[in-house]
């Protein structure tokens, strides 16, 4: 049963790892990141709990970490949404050039 | 386990140069983000190992408390031309 | 070993994130990496064996953050002559000024380092708290009992400061009439994600929260945490709602009133020993009188947080620079 | 192993606060440092004598632990909890003095706040 638990954690592991990955690839824009990154973040959080639920049966514990999973099910995309959602009103679009929004937000 | 904990460790090196770097400032938000959830992980494990699921309770209070800040942040860079504060929008 | 690895990482980002924070020349840089800075303390904090100062640094680092980016909002755009303000400017000291003054903190950081204490300093303290504190007190939490029980001085006079915070805050910022009429709604008003999200969240945060001020004294948790929660949803209400006349005023006097509570029940359950006379060290007492201080705390906590947060993100508004005349003074 | 991270580490922090608050010349930043130097104190406090994984001060988990240096101190833990709070208080209340001071000079830097302030020293003294 832990070799099993072990397996699903290493894939959850993986994904997070591959998330890494996504947020350096040169040559792309932050709506290219953001998806990546939480999409792969969120996958690999629930994949981790799955593996921790495995690992520790039915118990005490499983109940109240599948309840930090659901939150953080519910939570993560939301503040992904909020933080592209913002990107997008500011008319953030630059694809892979060097417009540096970064620079000209505070200036105004 | 213990190789599954510190790579959550190791995981927040990028994810700080991605805030350090970001060119941008939402890509300054999401590496918190990243960071925000890297670090309930971190708990979950470190109560795991210990054999202390009351920490657990940190971890429901750091997942529903750590999302304020990044979405008051991000609802204060949104739209930054056509309004001045944060809810001034006609 | 392993642990040390740990503990060295985290205290590397620390100071690594202090760097940044110093040379940075924008204040929302600055800003964003004080939250990373918050989130990897409380997880310090944690592993140092101390949940209830873990949870709370969590939760007022948002409240923190959220501080100072209103702050921030306030002033960016308005300075004299349309500055930008949002700047911090690393200023060039001559070497001849910095040299002495590395010079000086360096010594005197030497001089920390030589005298700190290196091992732990026994006092014979923590033995007999824990020892004797489930007798004494009651609860199952140490730290509970320190603060609600040997040193419930400390908990009075912190609350006494929360208070004059609370009334120098409503009495020293300002507010302009003409900017609060329902007119102003908030952002994500028209984001269904946001409703959706925010109707599940908030009964969780409200569930919890009541489970942190009950629960206090068994476990992890207490009266602060449990207000903090409280007052999360305040903000949580916030993003989708939008603002409205609210009782600020009677968030005071309800906060003023909770206090004088706070202040009476360890004068009768502790101070005069009345309540140890009648009915000795009893279990139920002890439990009865934890729990009720644990709820008073919290409610005056939420009270005190609800006032601050929305004095500055809702009402506080600095006026322009033409219509200064317009601003009345609170009170 | 002999070498204590939390001798060194908040100090250093502590330090480099303080050598912030000297160059820095925003005021909101000043308030941030301080915030942190708060952080460095809190930290110094509860790692004295303190490594990483002690037992925490509740009784379900420290009861059957036979080394009395395995459990976490609660003195420091109930001290530095009350610290918390009134920090948060003080940030507050420094926030609020800061609106009313870019109210009255509307600006944020120390170097201009101090040219206004002479400019009306001048003013008041004609």
């Amino acid at each position: 049963m832990s070799i099993l638990a072990y397996i699903v954690m290493g894939i959850g592991v993986a994904f997070m790892l591959l998330g890494v990955i996504g947020i350096f690839k040169p040559g792309k824009d932050f709506y290219y990141r953001i998806l990546v990154a939480c999409k792969i973040d969120t996958v690999g959080l629930l994949t981790l709990g799955i593996g921790l639920a495995i690992y520790h049966g039915i118990s005490f514990f499983t109940g109240k970490m599948f309840l930090i999973v659901i939150m953080i099910l519910v939570l993560n995309p939301f503040v992904a949404h909020i933080v592209a959602r913002s990107a997008s009103r500011s008319g953030y679009d630059s694809i892979g050039d060097s417009t540096d929004v970064d620079e000209s937000a505070g200036e105004k | 386990m213990y190789v599954i904990f510190a790579i959550m460790l190791g995981l927040l090196v990028p994810y700080c140069i991605r805030v350090a770097v970001g060119p941008s400032v939402w890509d300054r938000l999401l590496g918190v983000n990243l960071i925000s959830s890297k670090i309930i992980i971190i708990i979950i494990l470190y109560s795991s190992l210990n054999d202390l699921p009351f920490l657990l309770d940190f971890a429901i209070f750091y997942a529903l408390s750590g999302f304020i800040g990044t979405i008051f942040i991000a609802l204060f860079f949104s739209d930054r031309d056509t309004k001045k504060g944060l809810g001034d929008r006609k | 070993m392993g642990g040390f690895l740990a503990e060295l990482l985290l205290l590397v980002f620390l100071v690594l994130c202090a760097l940044y924070i110093v040379f940075s020349r924008k204040i929302y840089r600055v800003i964003i990496f004080f939250a990373v800075f918050s989130l990897i303390t409380s997880v310090i904090y944690l592993f140092l064996g101390a949940p209830d100062v873990a949870m709370a640094e969590a939760g007022i680092s948002a409240f923190t953050t959220i501080f100072f980016i209103v702050c921030l909002e306030k002033y960016y755009s308005r300075g004299k002559d349309g500055r930008n303000e949002a700047t911090a400017p690393v200023p060039k000291v001559p070497l001849r000024v910095l040299l002495p003054a590395i010079l000086f903190v360096s010594g005197l950081f030497a001089l920390f380092i030589l005298y700190a204490p290196t091992g732990y300093p026994y006092t014979g303290l923590r033995d007999q708290y824990l020892r004797m504190f489930m007798r004494d007190v009651g609860g199952e939490n140490a730290v509970t009992a320190i603060y609600l029980g040997y040193r419930v001085y400390d908990t009075l006079f912190e609350a006494l400061l929360l208070v004059t915070a609370v009334v120098a805050v409503l009495h020293l910022s300002w507010y302009s009439e003409a900017a609060v009429p329902d007119g102003r709604h908030s952002e994500l008003e028209d984001s269904r994600m946001a409703k959706f999200t925010m109707r599940i969240v908030c009964p969780m945060i409200l569930l919890f929260g009541m489970y942190l001020v009950l629960n206090g004294h068994i476990s992890a948790g207490g009266g602060f945490l449990g207000g903090l929660a409280f007052a999360l949803i305040l903000i949580c209400r916030f993003f989708v709602v939008g603002i409205f006349d609210l009782p600020i005023k009677k968030a005071l006097k309800l906060e003023e009133i909770v206090f004088v509570f706070i202040v009476i029940l360890p004068i009768f359950a502790i101070f005069t020993g009345v309540v140890y006379h009648f009915w000795g060290n009893s279990v139920l007492f002890q439990t009865i009188y934890l729990i009720a201080m644990n709820a008073l705390v919290g409610l005056k906590v939420a009270f005190g947080f609800f006032v601050l947060f929305y004095r500055y993100v809702a009402v506080e508004r600095l006026p322009e620079e033409d219509d200064t005349e317009d601003v009345k003074e609170a009170g | 192993m002999d070498f204590h991270v939390f001798d060194i580490f908040p100090i250093l922090l502590f330090f480099v606060s303080i050598f912030g608050i000297i160059i820095s010349t925003n005021v909101v930043k000043t308030i941030v440092l301080i915030v942190l130097m708060q952080s460095a104190v809190i930290l110094f406090w509860l790692g004295v004598g303190s490594r990483f994984g002690v037992h925490p001060p509740i009784f379900e988990y420290f009861a059957y632990v036979a080394d009395p240096d395995a459990i976490a101190d609660p003195l420091p833990q109930a001290l530095m909890l009350t610290a918390i709070i009134i920090g948060i208080a003080v940030t507050a209340i420094s926030i609020t003095m800061l609106n009313s001071l870019f109210r009255k000079y509307r600006t944020v830097q120390w170097l201009a706040m101090h040219d206004a302030a002479l400019v009306d020293e001048q003013k008041n003294i004609k």
